[in-house]
């Protein structure tokens, strides 16, 4: 498993706690003879890009008009990973998250549609809103950010005195109390050497529901079996919520990853059909799958997956 | 070593001094009165001291302890000194002046000091108004995997691990006294209002109406 | 690991500057000019400062340092200051001036007994078990810079340096005959060993590979 990549780095980002709204519409910028790249140290993520885009165009973050906005950020999307194969599922995740909202709002404004109450409807206004109270959130908190950074620049550059006490009175030093016992320090030494298991992403968060990739995983294992060939739409038709589509998907990219399942589109943005090219029955190590994602769930015994 | 202990300026003693353990000093015996005493303690720790510890120690009411801070810090300041004493993180300690922050940096540092990128400027903003959080969560404010960044200002002494949640069993992360410092103030409470950079209700409640635009 | 505070001690100046960004300050620019910048430095360095090093920092003539030095010193008296600057072993430092000593004591004695913080338990785990260590390994092992608990650590008579890591030349700690008091022990060798509480072989080559992976 790829270490999380630095998304952020560089001292060159110092001078944004100095008010420079951070204008990331760089970040698609097109340097001469290079294809679009992905400047991780500039920005550190979707909310980032979108804010840097919505800044370019001169749009409220609340304004609606977000067509252009989504054609520019699905292209940022798409060179992206062409740029870097190996980019974070984490990170892609919630990229396409956006992405998808963000284009489901843009087809929801060209489709001449009054459908009141229809479902899709509400479930798009509230996926709109939703991602307009995250980005509004996060602007928030980048601003506030920048008052941090002044803050820690001017009043905040202060060092304290930490001298220790001069000899003469270091005998009086309050009594230690130890109160460990040899064990104790045993198992603590213990728990300090062991090497940190690597911090997992949950998606948890991505909606406040949640949502075991695993068990979506053994789901959708279990239906792939029994129909080998089968669109995208009806492996998720029965999905309640946006998140167990979410988590389906992803649960189809790991299956993907160990090569039991093939994935074919016959045009960009077209119907995704899967067919499943792994065993008929037994473990295919869909125990490790979403591993990666289920935060909080019990981690599994057995390293993951390529062995 | 048993002396007449009825300290305190204002006549009051801290405690009615009769068969009690006496203290061997006066503080008015002192050229510099309380204030020095109060100085040479400060000298000697090595994180804030309340109040209270100092007036126990020097025998003092509480009140007198505070005043004779309030005025110490005042006289720091318009003599010009290097260095101020400040009420930060809960207690007092001697800090050296911002001004002076290039001289002591090249001093202490041999030079700058890092600076926090704007990922871990927004991640620490994050932790600061959402303590306690998990990873995770401050990873969906920022709309980011916030991984690195979270070890970074662990590493950085600015967050610390506060406890767990009780659900998912996810580590939550708070921020230090470390970071009270570095951002001069005495309490979270002090921490600028997040609130006025959030949209206003009626925003809000717009966006909602405009649904079907 | 960088450590703040070498400089000074042997009178050389941290960095020269010679090549590098150059500090932007200018002395007069202060409110309190060189005697508070001086002050400044003064206030957090925890060995004597020769004139010299301050010189260099401040980028003044050592002479001009010196004058200062006496002159803070004379203030220091005269106000009835409840610390005093003097010059020791061939450099300048703040001190309690000693007719507060008593306050310090007490201050001192009052105190509450002091547990170590888990930072520092497991620091001096790590040590404990892998001694003789370097305070950059210890960081590795712990994942945070562990400079200010080492410092504890050695104040408390814990842990003391053992020798140099030939390599490198960072010096090495190991525990003290106190620390095996302190624990009921006759020796190291009767430190409890470490297996039982660590994880199963394939457990931990699982975590290792995932980490380094």
């Amino acid at each position: 498993m790829a270490a999380p990549p630095e998304v952020s780095a560089g001292p060159d980002l110092a001078e944004a706690g100095a008010g420079d709204a951070a204008v990331p519409g760089g970040v698609i910028h097109r340097r001469e003879g290079q294809p679009f790249e992905v400047h991780l140290d500039v920005f550190s993520g979707p909310f980032e890009l979108l804010l840097g885009l919505i800044a370019k165009h001169k749009l409220d973050v609340t304004e609606i008009a977000l067509a252009k906005v989504t054609d520019e950020f699905v292209a940022h999307i798409r060179t992206a990973q062409q740029a870097a194969r190996d980019w974070d599922l984490s990170e892609a995740s919630e990229f396409l998250l956006v992405a998808a909202t963000l284009l489901d709002l843009k087809a929801s404004r060209l489709l001449p549609t009054q459908r009141e109450d229809d479902e899709e409807d509400l479930a798009l206004i509230e996926a709109r809103d939703l991602l307009f109270a995250r980005l509004l959130q996060y602007r928030a908190f980048k601003q506030v950010a920048t008052e941090l950074g002044e803050r820690m620049a001017t009043v905040g550059r202060i060092f304290p005195r930490d001298v220790g006490v001069e000899d003469r009175f270091s005998r009086l030093l309050p009594e230690l109390v130890m109160g460990v016992a040899p064990e104790q320090l045993a198992a603590v030494a213990a728990q300090a050497m062991v090497p940190k298991p690597p911090p997992t992403v949950g998606i948890e968060h991505l909606h406040a529901g949640h949502v075991s990739v695993r068990e979506q995983a053994g789901l959708v294992v279990a239906r792939l079996r029994r129909q080998p060939r089968c669109s995208f739409r009806d492996l998720v038709a029965d999905a309640d919520s946006t998140l167990v589509i979410v988590a389906r998907f992803l649960a189809l990219l790991e299956l993907f990853r160990e090569g039991v399942l093939a994935f074919a589109q016959d045009e960009a943005l077209g119907g995704l059909d899967v067919h499943w090219e792994g065993p008929a029955e037994g473990a295919v190590g869909a125990t490790e799958i979403g591993s990666e994602f289920d935060e909080g769930d019990p981690a599994p015994a057995g390293p993951g997956g390529e062995t | 070593m048993t002396q007449a202990g009825t300290a305190g300026g204002d006549g009051t003693p801290p405690s009615d001094g009769a068969g009690e353990e006496q203290v061997a000093f006066d503080i008015n015996d002192f050229p510099g009165g309380a204030r020095a005493a109060i100085e040479a303690v400060l000298m000697v720790v090595d994180e804030p001291v309340t109040e209270a510890a100092l007036a126990s120690a020097l025998e003092l009411p509480t009140e007198d302890v505070a005043a004779e801070l309030e005025a110490l810090a005042e006289e720091y300041t318009s003599q010009h000194r290097g260095f101020m004493l400040r009420r930060l993180a809960g207690g007092w300690r001697v800090y050296t002046r911002s001004e002076y922050a290039p001289v002591v940096e090249k001093f202490l540092l041999g030079g700058q000091q890092a600076r926090l990128t704007q990922a871990a400027l927004e991640t620490l903003a994050v932790i600061a108004y959402r303590q306690p959080i998990s990873r995770a969560r401050v990873g969906a404010v920022r709309g980011v995997n916030v991984d690195g960044v979270v070890r970074t200002l662990l590493a950085r002494g600015l967050v610390q691990e506060a406890g767990q949640d009780e659900e998912s069993g996810a580590v939550l992360y708070g921020t230090t006294d470390y970071f009270l410092q570095r951002m001069g103030l005495d309490s979270l409470d002090e921490l600028p209002p997040l609130a006025p950079y959030l949209p206003s209700d009626d925003v809000l409640e717009e966006l909602a109406a405009e649904g079907h635009a």
